[in-house]
Parts: structure tokens; C-alpha cells; sequence
């Protein structure tokens, strides 16, 4: 055991730190403050800039075919190129859902035409694209997607509503998923397209979060026209590139995981005064410490379990899927217990009163979301239980139902 | 055995929160949240004009001297209604602390108004992060006038009376001031729950009369809080019941999988375990209830149990509520995230769990060595 | 508010104080030592008689009518005497399944002559009653019993097992369910009988429990013949028999509930000794001790509160049901727990050296059938959610389908 | 990146798992439990010529000298089979103690026969229940004799050498004891897990030598525990992964409502929740394995982070494997009581979790510090 790269990842993780150090400083960013239009679109016109150069130092597609603008390298270079551009503040977050998700999708489904066409673009930072999914009736139901879709003539007509959407406000193509036939159980009618987001009819309103962030937004279609060449597999057979799109979303999502941070509990205790002296003298609080710090530990060693497959070129076991049932919850009850800390003060948010700029106050509203987005808790816990230890599915009744015949609430 | 209300208390209840589901729908706590006003006036109003204020103020000095029984009821359904008005400031603390402690004269200068909500009360205790101690207070009572910081005062924004912990001498003092007299600064915060709006208060040399006895105030403190804490795990019961009918509505109506998401185990245990936290905290806020208005001597053991219950029962309510919601409980236009942050407000409010769990073993000790 | 009797509650405390006062000294045990036989068989006669001294005094079945040798009295009244019977250690267990559970469903479904037959006799303490419903293969799922009844003539040959029937061993009397046609759904196939429990082909074995008792057993049933005569409601309709004796089954658990003692571990943490000074001084242990405390208090005064809704004449909310989901994992954490305050001597089971005669490691092996006994966590999870918050019930796929056409497993 | 075992090392663990399953099911442990023997000779024999004892002890001392990872895989193969043989006490604690302590002469005295299994080694350090303190210890070495009284010595019924926690003069001295010398008394225990026999020894003027210098030795403790706390973890992760295996078994062979209880949400995410204890468990302690491997100055706080973790996540596995199991896991006859007591005995093996945990974050501060 050791924690070293062999001398290939050595080389590798040499050359990139190197090009990172010559490229990255031009593009770092203060990060966007996504309240405010102009500063945002300073910050993509960056990303895209940043993108751009990644392409030319051949550090945009890592993992991706030669044929494709990709290196052709190994996931683990993959990683080791992202451990060592974290280390910069660069623009990367608007291309994480296309390069992520979407255009491995046209690459999976798309004709050579459409491969031709989009990759490039995409890879050099040209064009953003989003994932139009979630609905407001469909969320841990992926497949319980309402959106309409009939064909008329070569095109197709577009109604309803999506939400959750990363980006769609600076997006240039969209991936959506459609229900072509709602007469067919809910899985049988679904049809994927991807469409440019300028198209008429298309509106994208932003969704503000309790934590105060909108990032996300909600999407409306109004009788919108896509042309019958942008459909991805047969019409009705969307769920099967739903289903190979998911699991590049769920790659992606335990790749940018937010760790939980039991150092700032533990650097707060240590400044606080409790009534029976200094926090951090507290036995109850030093329990809770460790607590966290075994949990949090215990990721990060289980994340280096998957990095030591991904060096010896295995696959990464199914370990991975544990990662944000345990932090999620974890920075709730941070959030709460650190804002305790502060005792009669403690809900305070401004920055220069609440400890580490209200860092704690800020993770109470937003554990919340954590713990809902990408699969909530109890999905989570359904997939290790299903995927991992094998045991049975749910019981279902909406398989052979007509989709239109479900029952329907809000 | 009667370890519940009577009739009378729960119509009144039952007209309380009649009164509030109309006057303080979540949409009133949304407009304070939102805006700039430190409270729902016009809520204010009438809860002063129905008495409620009142309730367990005595007649002879402007109230309806109901009790604390009725305040209890009182209590829970603007807890229920997350109702965007000091009460907990102005009567569980400032009242209570004028009441227990004032001379004659100050009762009738200032309870008669805050009955009638003529005046919000508070209370100005911490003076910085971290669990406020006696010998660390800087702020100062000298001659009758008072000086030093207040931070996180509560409804400190829309006060106008507060009841203000200061070193006198080598004791604590309790202080009474005016909020409009000179030497008085005013600056609202930023805080997780804006709906009802803190402030950080500074007294530069302002006039304070001292309320009960010199440097002898730090034990009373503890008295008020400890009522305090019986009203507001009311409030928290309360809170948490309304996130569990949230959250049954949702999860009574929402489908996914083609069945209501409340036919899941997942859901249906979250919501078992919502109402079992709830529960308890029902039953340790009745005891309380019980001690508070017949000034047992288990009141401070109640109080804590009462205290610690209900923050925990809120905590989990709010918070399991959202995650019932999913995807709309963490948008801003949804209600929930009102919930979660009423839960964190009135957890920290009169200290955290942490200080309560403290002082309640130490209640265990003294009972047990006497 | 108060905790006070009514003026009526008081006399009546006060009668039967007086009369336990005169006779329940008498008849006062050290308790059964189950494992050894003699000692039992002395047990159950002391308890026999001290049954029939309560018949004699009008205490044996206070709120059943006169005419089933009871006292016409009101639920509180039961309360009452039985706060009041608690103070002496006297020898009630081996009547509680049969006057809390069998004698009411004999009243319930039994003819005239059944009635006539076995109340008194029960009441008096001169028969003992037993209850053989869970098995093997039907625990949570108590409709899936499989134990066998085929009608031959007049009478009912019986083959199969129960199991965790308390009791079994000395007792003269069962109340017995049984499946007698197994081409039916299962909750439309069974058939309920009383039988005399010394009838040829019955065998009873102890089950010996981890924490060492053995008051539950199998019971075997080897072409028992019983005769129809004995049959409780029709053929086939033994499932509505079945849910008046399990309603009469949960008011009695529910009464019967063991409390987590927090006193003893408050008790234990003064004595002890950690690393860091007194167990008691240490804040971890105290936060964990007020957190258990309120616990058991809330417990304590939802009890009350079903006593308040009593002595009113009301019936008891729902409140109740929450009592053993909060106290079994309760008691399991304190064993736990108290055995950590050990420290390295924690697990000794030796009397005289493990704290309060080794009760925290008795509540460690006692706390899982706690959880499991009379509704598993997760049952009376389901419980309160389908019969306090009104949420729809689990799925189930064996409603319609003939019993033996249903998977089995173990 | 390589935080896995080897292949080597991966196959002597296989290796291991199989011996194991064949002569360690769970009626071997079953067998020492309701017996009187100390522990499974046979076994222990078998796991002498195994090699496995010596895994970790130089060729030198008549060990294979292999190295901590591979005692590691072992480790949690015996913690899997609930193994009723005294390796912990013998090696980890033993045979560690001489190794990093002893003499030359000691070294060659002791260590072959403590890796041929020719004698059981154990360590005897708490006098009462409580955490030990080095203050408190009554036991004493004085020229060359120890007077006192230990208990709960691990293994100590079938041990046949100790290495004994006493006073010398100021300082606390780590002694060895020939248990068959004159002046030593042995008396059985019952204990929650007599799988491994425990014993109380008491010392009349027995014949002691000293390991490692007077007045030092319990500092030296604290690293021979810390070491032992990685193997230990082992043993953790292997019995709760037992558990998951059993808990997952059962789930997907019994039915309930016509469906396998394994459908079940309750039970569904019930094991995924001892999977995903279990899982972090394995990764605190596959990080403590190459602290100890390697010597690093992490090791402290790796173990105790290993220790908190495994003994969490083996608590929880036992437990909820019984409540899956249902009425079945709670009859003496079923093997589920086997974990549940082996998961109470590993974790009380070397000290409650709640000291580990101040020893953890005493480690952060000091790490902090610098």
C-alpha cells in the first residue's frame, strides 16, 4: 500500500501540472455570482475561453477517443488531471453536464452527421449544452416525464414543462426527453431529442433556491418545432438513452461530490465559548468531532479504494454509491450543530459576525438540497440495496399500466 | 390523573388557530421574511386586540390574568402558524422578567402596554458567539445608565422596551430601557430567520432603571428563560406539527412509481418517527405546562426536558419535511424552507439543546443529592 | 392540570389499597427461576391461588360485566389497581395472555355454554390460558400461518407448529388458528378452535431465549383431534376472530411495556471512573443522559395522558402506539452504553463485579426480542403510519392469491 | 494510488476464508461458548501451523515475518468466522508488546513459542470496571515480583503467558508473568462473549522480569493498544460484513406478505445502511493497515479512527442483523447471538469507543498544533 502514482501517472500528473501552471492562472476566476447577469456572462465568456485552451493543450477530453478531440488516456489520468486543476480556481462548472452527459449521449445515439457536427464545439468550449429531464411530476419517477411530443409532418411538436435544468439560461443545444405516446406503459413512450435553445417557443425561467443560489432553472416549451433528424433512437424508445445517459450522470455526480467539512467544526470549536468553558474542551463535542471525522475519513479512503482500481486500470466497485447518503446528512446536521455552537447568536448571517463567514448557516440551507439532488436518500439507499447487495426492486404497479391511465396527483 | 386542557383551553385554542390559518397563512411569514418590516404589524394588532398578550397577564395590570395554561395553547398555534410577531420577545421574556422582578411602578408603567401590544418587549442577552456567561459580559449598568452591545436581540428590529443583562458592580444586573432614548443605536442583521428580525443594539450612556435587585440578576435570568422555554416549546410543537401535515398532504398526493409516495416505507416510517418526536415533545411541553402554571418546583427540570424535546422535534420535522417535498421543498417560492427556518430560530432563541441538556443533568443532580 | 385521583378514582384506590394491604403479602414471590421445574410448578400454584383470592375480592376482571364474575368497572379503575398491585411482587404473569386475550375472545365468539364453561374458571384462577398464533414461517405476517386443520366428521385433525407461545407448558387451556383451506387467499381459509392443551398429539418444547429465559416454546401438533364443537366462528372466517384477539393483544402489550431506565445509568455514570475524571463530569455522558431522559419522560407523560383521556371516560388516543418503537432501541443503546462505561471490564456478566448486577449486559442480550416481541420497530412503524397519519397501506400481492400458491422461503 | 492489498496478500486471505469456513463455522464458536475450554484448541493448533500467528513476527523469532498487511487479511478473516481462538490477546497484544519492547534474550524466549501457538499470550491491564488510569493501578512490580489483581484479562483462562500493567515505584512498568509460576491465581469469569474465555488473575509475589525500561510502560501500552486497534478493526469489518451476509441471506430466502422481506423498504435500506457502515469501516481501516505497515507517525490517530469506526460499524451489523432474523435471532439455538456477543466483546476488547474518540481528537489537536 502506498498513496504514490506509478511513474506512468507520475509523468503524466508532471506534464499536466506543468501546462496548468503556465495556462490556468489567465483564466481564474472570483467564481460567478450567478445573481448577477453581467458578471455571469463575464464568467462564461472565461469558461468558454478556458475550455478553448484545454482543447489546444489537449486536456479537454481525457478519457475521449483521438477521433473525437479526446486523448485517449486512462480514467485515472482523468482524475489526476482534475486533482491537479482543482488546484486553480478556473472556469470549469458550464461544461460539466455537456461533456459529462450530453454529448457522450450524441456520441452514443447521434449519426455521424450529428457527431460531426456537435463534439468539436462542445469540446472546445464553443457551445453549452444542457439536460432537460426533471419535471415537476417526474423527479425521483424519472420515467413519469409529462412533456408532450407528436409528430407532424418531419417535425415534432414540443409542450410542457421541465425544471431542475443546470445552465439552461446560457445553454446553446438542450438533450430532452419527451413522451411521444401516452398510451403505452411509461417506459414505452418516451422519445429523446436534442434542440438548439434559441428555438421559438422555448422559455427558461430561473428557480431561486432557499439558499439563495438559481443555478437551476425551469423550462417551458410552447408548441416548440424540432425537426424529426434531431431525435436520438426510435421513436417510444427514449427510456433505453435515458438509461445510458443516467449512468454518465451518476459518474459525474459522485466525481464532484461536496465534502463535508469537519475541519471548520473543529476550527470553530476551538475559537467558541460554551457555558462550561471552551467548546472544543466539551466532551460532547469532541465525540461529535470524532464522529465526523471517521465518516469523512472513511469517504475519502473509499474514494481512494476506486482511484487504486482506476490506477491498476479496474473498474471502480460499487463502494462509490455510498458517498453522499453519508455526507449529505452529514453537513445538515454540521450546519445545525455548528450554528449551536454559536448558542443565542448563533443564527446570525452576516459574515463578519457568523463564524467562517456564515459557513455553517449556509449548510443548513443547503444540505437540503444535497440530500434531494442526484438521487435522493432514499434512492440512494434503494441502489446499494438493489445494485450492490441484489436485493429485490419495489414492487411495481406503473409497469404495464397505460401512462395515461396512472394515477395522477401533484 | 389530568394531564391535559380543559375545554375552555382548547376552544381557546381551537379559536386561536381558526384566527391565525386566516390572518397568519404562510404567505404573512413570507412578506416579513422578505421585506423590511420587523414583524406583521397588522397581525400584531390583533393578536394585542384578542388579548392574547394578555393571557397570562393579571388583570390588575392590563391583562386577562387567564394563566399560563391558556398562553400554552396560545402558544402552539402560533407556533403552528410560524406567525411573524414577537410574541415569545415581548411577553414569554420581556413580560415575564418585568413581572417576576419589577417594582409595583414598573409593572404598571409597562405592562399594561406590552398586554396590549402597545410596546414590543425583548430581551438583550448575548453580546457575541458562543454561550453567553456572566463574568463575561462587557456590557455595563452605572448610575442608571447602561452601556455596551447587544447582538442578535430578538425582534431587536421592531422593539421598544428591552430587558438587558449588564455587570453592575462584580454581579449581573438586569436593566430596563427605553428603546427610543437617547445613547439607544439600532442595526438590523441578517439571520436565518427573518421573519422575525433581530437586531444588534448599542448603549452608549443610555438611561436604564434597574429591574430587581443589584448584581443578583444572573440567577433570575435563568428563572425567565426557563418559563420562556416552556412557551416556546409550544411554539415548537406546534411548528413541527404543522411540517407533519405538510408533509402528509404531500406525501398523500404526490405520486411517483404510479403510487402515492406515502405507500413507500421509506416515507411512511420518516413520518412515523415525525410523529413519535412530536409526540413526546407533547407530553414533556404538557408537564411543563403543568409546572409553569403552578410554579412547581420541578419547573426547571420541565422546562429543560420540555426545551430539549421540542427543538429536537422541530429540527427533525422541518428538516424531514423537506426531504418528503424533494425537489419543491428546496425552492425559494415553496413554504417549506419558512419551516426549517422558524425550527433553526427557535432552537437558538433562548440558547441551544446543548446548554438545556446541561442544565437539565444538573436538575438530575440537585434532585438526586437531595 | 394535576396528578390527581378524582374523588371517585381516590375511593376506589384507597378500597383496593386496603384490601392489597390485608392479602397481597400473603402471596408474595421472589419470582420463578424458570429453569428449574419444581421452582416454576411452585410459581404457578402460588399464582393460581392468588387469583382466586383477587376473584374473591372483586379485583380479578374489574371491567368486565358482573355476570363474567367481573366488577362492572370503569378502564381507569384497572389502571388504578393496577399501580396499586404493582407495589407488591405478586405472582400475576401466568394469567395475563389468558384473561387479556383468550377469555375475551371465548366471550366474544363462544356460545352460551363455552361462556358458562370457562369464564369462572378462569377468572378464579383455576385454569390457565395460552394463545397459539405466530409460527415458524408466519411472525409479522401472522395471516401466513400454515398449521393444519381438515375436518373429519365431527372433529378437526390439527398437524403443524407454533411457536413463541408463552406459557404453553403449564398451561390448561389454548386458543389455536389454524388454516383449513389452504386453495383459499389466506386471510379466507383459516379457522380458529380452543383446545385442551393436554390433548394427545400436543407437544411442547422450551425455546431458550440469548439472554437465557425460556418462558416461550414450540408447540407441536401431531394429528391432535378436536372437536367442532371447539370451533370459534365459521370455517374459513378465522380471520375476523383473529383481529378481535389481536386488538385485545396490542392494549395488552401496550400496557405491559418494559421502561428504559435512564436512572441506572445516571446511577452507574456517578460511580464510574473514564479516562477524563468521573463518568457523570463527562459531557458526552450527560448530553446522552438528558437525551434519554427526555425520552423516557415523554413516554412517562404520554401514558398520562392516555390515563387523563381514561379517568374522563374517553378512550385513549393513538399516542400509545408510539411507546415500544421509542423504549426497545432505547434500552438496547443503554445496555450498550452502560457495558462501555466498563471500559475494558464492561462485558463481565459476574454479579458482584458488573454494575447493578450486570444489568446493562442483560439489556443488551434482552433488548433485540424487545424489539421484535408483539410488533417488530418496523411493524409499529407501519402501524402508526397507516392507523394514526392515515397513509395508505404497504402493497400487497397476496391478497387474492390462493395460499398455496404464495412463494415460500423460510 | 494504491490503497488495496496485493494479489499475494488478496490470496492468503482467500486461502484463509476457506480454512475458516471449513473449521471455524459458527458451531465452533458455539462449542467454546456452552463448553468450559478456553477456546478451540484444535483450531488453534490448526492456525499455529498455518503460519498465521507468525505473520507478522520475524523469521528470527521464528515467525514468517511477512508483515502487518498480511496479519491484516487474516485478521478479518478470523473477525468473519467469530474464530473462538485468543489470536488478539496472543498477538496483537502479547507478541506485539515483546516485540517492541523486549530484549534480545525476551525476544528469543518468548516470540517462537508465541508464534508456534505453544503458548497463549494476553495482556492484563484493568482492575475494576472503568477506564484504567495509570494512577489508579493497584497492581505493583517490586524487585522483580508483582503483587495484585487483574480482571477481565482476555483470554485469560487459557493464557500461559501475560504481560501485566503495574506500578514500579512512580511510573507504571510493563511485567511479564509465566501464568504456571508459583504466586499466580487464575479464576474463571462469565462474560457477554464466552466464545473467549476471560479470567481474573491474581498475583501473590509471582516471579516477574520487566519488558522495557521501569517506570515508562504506559506510554508504551498506549502504542501496543493503538497497533492492536488496526488488527482489532480487522476483525470488526469481518464480523460486520458476517452480519451483512447473514442479514442479506435471510432477506432474500424469507417471505412475509407473500413477497421476500428483502422487498422491503425497512429492510432494504436497514442493509444498506450496515453496508454503507461496514464500507467506511473497511476504508478507515485499510488507511490504518498502511499506517501500521509502514510505521507512519499517522498511526495514532489512523487507529483510533479505525477502531471508532469498525466498532460502530459491527455494533450496528449485529444488531440489525438480529432484527432482520426476527423471533429466529433471538433463540439460543440460532447463530445470530454469536455476533451480537463477539461484536460487544471486540468492541470493550481494547476500551470503549469513547475513550478512542478522545484519543482521536487529542491526535487532531495535536496535529494541529504543529
Amino acid at each position: 500500500m502506498n498513496f504514490d502514482d506509478t511513474p506512468e501517472e507520475a509523468a503524466f500528473r508532471a506534464e499536466a501540472r506543468d501546462w496548468l501552471a503556465r495556462t490556468a492562472p489567465k483564466f481564474v476566476t472570483p467564481g460567478p455570482d450567478e445573481a448577477d447577469d453581467a458578471r455571469e456572462a463575464a464568467y462564461i465568456r472565461r469558461a468558454k475561453a478556458w475550455q478553448a485552451a484545454k482543447a489546444e493543450g489537449g486536456y479537454a477530453a481525457i478519457t475521449w477517443p483521438k477521433e473525437f478531440g479526446g486523448r485517449g488516456g486512462r480514467p485515472i489520468e482523468q482524475v489526476i488531471y482534475s486533482q491537479e486543476e482543482r488546484r486553480y480556481s478556473v472556469p470549469s462548472g458550464p461544461f460539466q453536464i455537456g461533456l459529462g452527459m450530453c454529448v457522450p449521449t450524441v456520441m452514443t445515439w447521434g449519426d455521424d452527421a450529428a457527431r460531426k457536427r456537435f463534439v468539436g464545439p462542445a469540446v472546445r468550449g464553443e457551445e453549452i449544452w444542457c439536460q432537460l429531464f426533471s419535471e415537476p411530476a417526474a423527479g425521483s419517477d424519472l420515467a413519469g416525464i409529462r412533456t408532450r411530443s407528436e409528430k407532424k409532418g418531419d417535425e415534432w411538436i414540443v409542450n410542457g414543462q421541465k425544471v431542475w435544468t443546470s445552465g439552461a439560461h446560457y445553454s446553446d443545444w438542450g438533450i430532452l426527453v419527451t413522451r411521444s405516446d401516452p398510451s403505452q406503459p411509461k417506459h414505452k413512450g418516451l422519445t429523446f431529442f436534442y434542440l438548439d435553445m434559441k428555438s421559438p417557443g422555448v422559455e427558461v425561467r430561473p428557480i431561486q433556491q432557499i439558499w439563495g443560489g438559481a443555478n437551476f432553472n425551469e423550462v417551458y416549451f410552447n408548441d416548440v418545432r424540432i425537426p424529426d433528424s434531431q431525435r436520438f433512437g426510435a421513436p417510444g424508445e427514449g427510456w433505453k438513452v435515458a438509461l445510458t445517459m443516467l449512468m454518465h450522470e451518476r459518474l459525474a455526480i459522485s466525481a464532484g461530490q461536496v465534502t463535508t467539512d469537519v475541519k471548520d467544526f473543529f476550527e470553530l470549536a476551538g475559537e467558541i465559548e460554551l457555558e462550561t468553558g471552551p467548546a472544543l474542551e466539551n466532551a460532547a463535542v469532541r465525540e461529535q468531532i470524532a464522529d465526523w471525522y471517521v465518516r469523512s475519513e472513511g469517504l475519502k479512503f473509499t474514494t481512494y479504494r476506486a482511484l487504486t482500481a482506476l490506477s491498476r486500470g479496474e473498474t471502480p466497485g460499487p463502494e462509490g454509491s455510498i458517498g453522499k447518503v453519508v455526507s449529505a446528512p452529514q453537513l445538515q446536521a454540521l450546519g445545525t450543530l455548528g450554528m449551536d455552537l454559536g448558542d443565542m447568536a448563533g443564527g446570525l448571517t452576516e459574515e463578519d459576525v457568523a463564524p467562517l463567514k456564515a459557513a455553517f448557516q449556509r449548510a443548513y440551507l443547503f444540505a437540503p438540497g444535497l440530500r434531494i439532488a442526484g438521487g435522493t436518500d432514499e434512492i440512494l439507499r434503494n441502489i446499494v440495496a438493489e445494485r450492490v447487495l441484489g436485493l429485490p426492486p419495489d414492487i411495481r404497479v406503473d409497469k404495464s399500466v397505460a401512462f395515461n391511465e396512472l394515477p395522477v396527483g401533484r | 390523573m389530568n394531564l391535559d386542557f380543559s375545554d375552555d383551553q382548547k376552544m381557546l385554542k381551537d379559536q386561536a388557530r381558526k384566527v391565525l390559518s386566516e390572518k397568519s397563512p404562510p404567505g404573512a411569514n413570507r412578506a416579513v421574511l422578505e421585506g423590511t418590516a420587523p414583524y406583521d404589524a397588522k397581525l400584531w394588532a390583533q393578536v394585542g386586540e384578542l388579548g392574547w398578550l394578555g393571557c397570562a397577564i393579571p388583570e390588575a395590570y392590563g391583562g386577562l390574568g387567564l394563566g399560563y395554561l391558556e398562553l400554552c395553547v396560545i402558544a402552539e398555534e402560533l407556533g403552528r402558524a410560524i406567525a411573524p410577531v414577537p410574541v415569545s420577545s415581548s411577553i414569554y421574556l420581556a413580560a415575564e422578567a418585568i413581572l417576576r422582578l419589577g417594582t409595583e411602578e414598573q409593572k404598571q408603567a409597562h405592562l399594561p402596554r406590552l398586554a396590549a401590544g402597545e410596546v414590543v418587549g425583548t430581551l438583550a442577552l448575548a453580546e457575541g458567539v458562543g454561550v453567553p456567561r456572566p463574568e463575561r459580559l462587557e456590557t455595563r449598568l452605572e448610575g442608571g445608565r447602561l452601556t455596551g452591545r447587544k447582538i442578535a436581540v430578538p425582534d431587536g428590529l421592531g422593539a421598544g422596551l428591552a430587558v438587558v443583562a449588564a455587570r453592575e458592580g462584580q454581579g449581573v444586573s438586569i436593566a430596563l430601557v427605553d428603546l427610543s432614548e437617547k445613547g439607544v443605536g439600532r442595526a438590523a442583521e441578517r439571520s436565518i430567520d427573518p421573519s422575525r428580525k433581530s437586531a444588534t443594539l448599542t448603549f452608549e450612556g443610555a438611561r436604564a432603571e434597574r429591574l430587581g435587585p443589584a448584581g443578583e440578576g444572573w440567577a433570575e435570568l435563568q428563572a425567565v428563560l426557563s418559563r420562556a422555554a416552556v412557551l416556546v416549546a409550544f411554539e415548537q410543537v406546534g411548528g413541527a406539527d404543522a411540517c407533519l401535515a405538510i408533509a402528509r398532504d404531500y406525501a398523500l398526493s404526490r405520486y411517483a412509481f404510479g403510487r402515492l409516495i406515502g405507500s413507500f416505507q421509506a416515507i411512511k416510517h420518516k413520518l412515523a418517527d415525525m410523529y413519535t418526536h412530536t409526540e413526546l415533545a407533547r407530553s414533556n411541553a404538557y408537564y411543563a405546562a403543568w409546572a409553569l402554571s403552578t410554579d412547581a418546583p420541578e419547573l426547571p427540570l420541565a422546562a429543560a426536558s420540555a426545551r430539549v424535546s421540542a427543538s429536537h422535534a422541530f429540527d427533525y420535522a422541518a428538516k424531514e419535511m423537506l426531504q418528503t417535498l424533494g425537489g419543491m421543498g428546496i425552492t425559494w417560492e415553496a413554504d417549506g424552507h419558512l419551516y426549517l427556518r422558524r425550527a433553526a430560530g427557535l432552537r437558538l432563541l433562548l440558547g441551544a439543546p446543548r446548554g438545556w441538556k446541561e442544565r437539565l443533568v444538573r436538575e438530575l443532580e440537585r434532585r438526586n443529592a437531595a
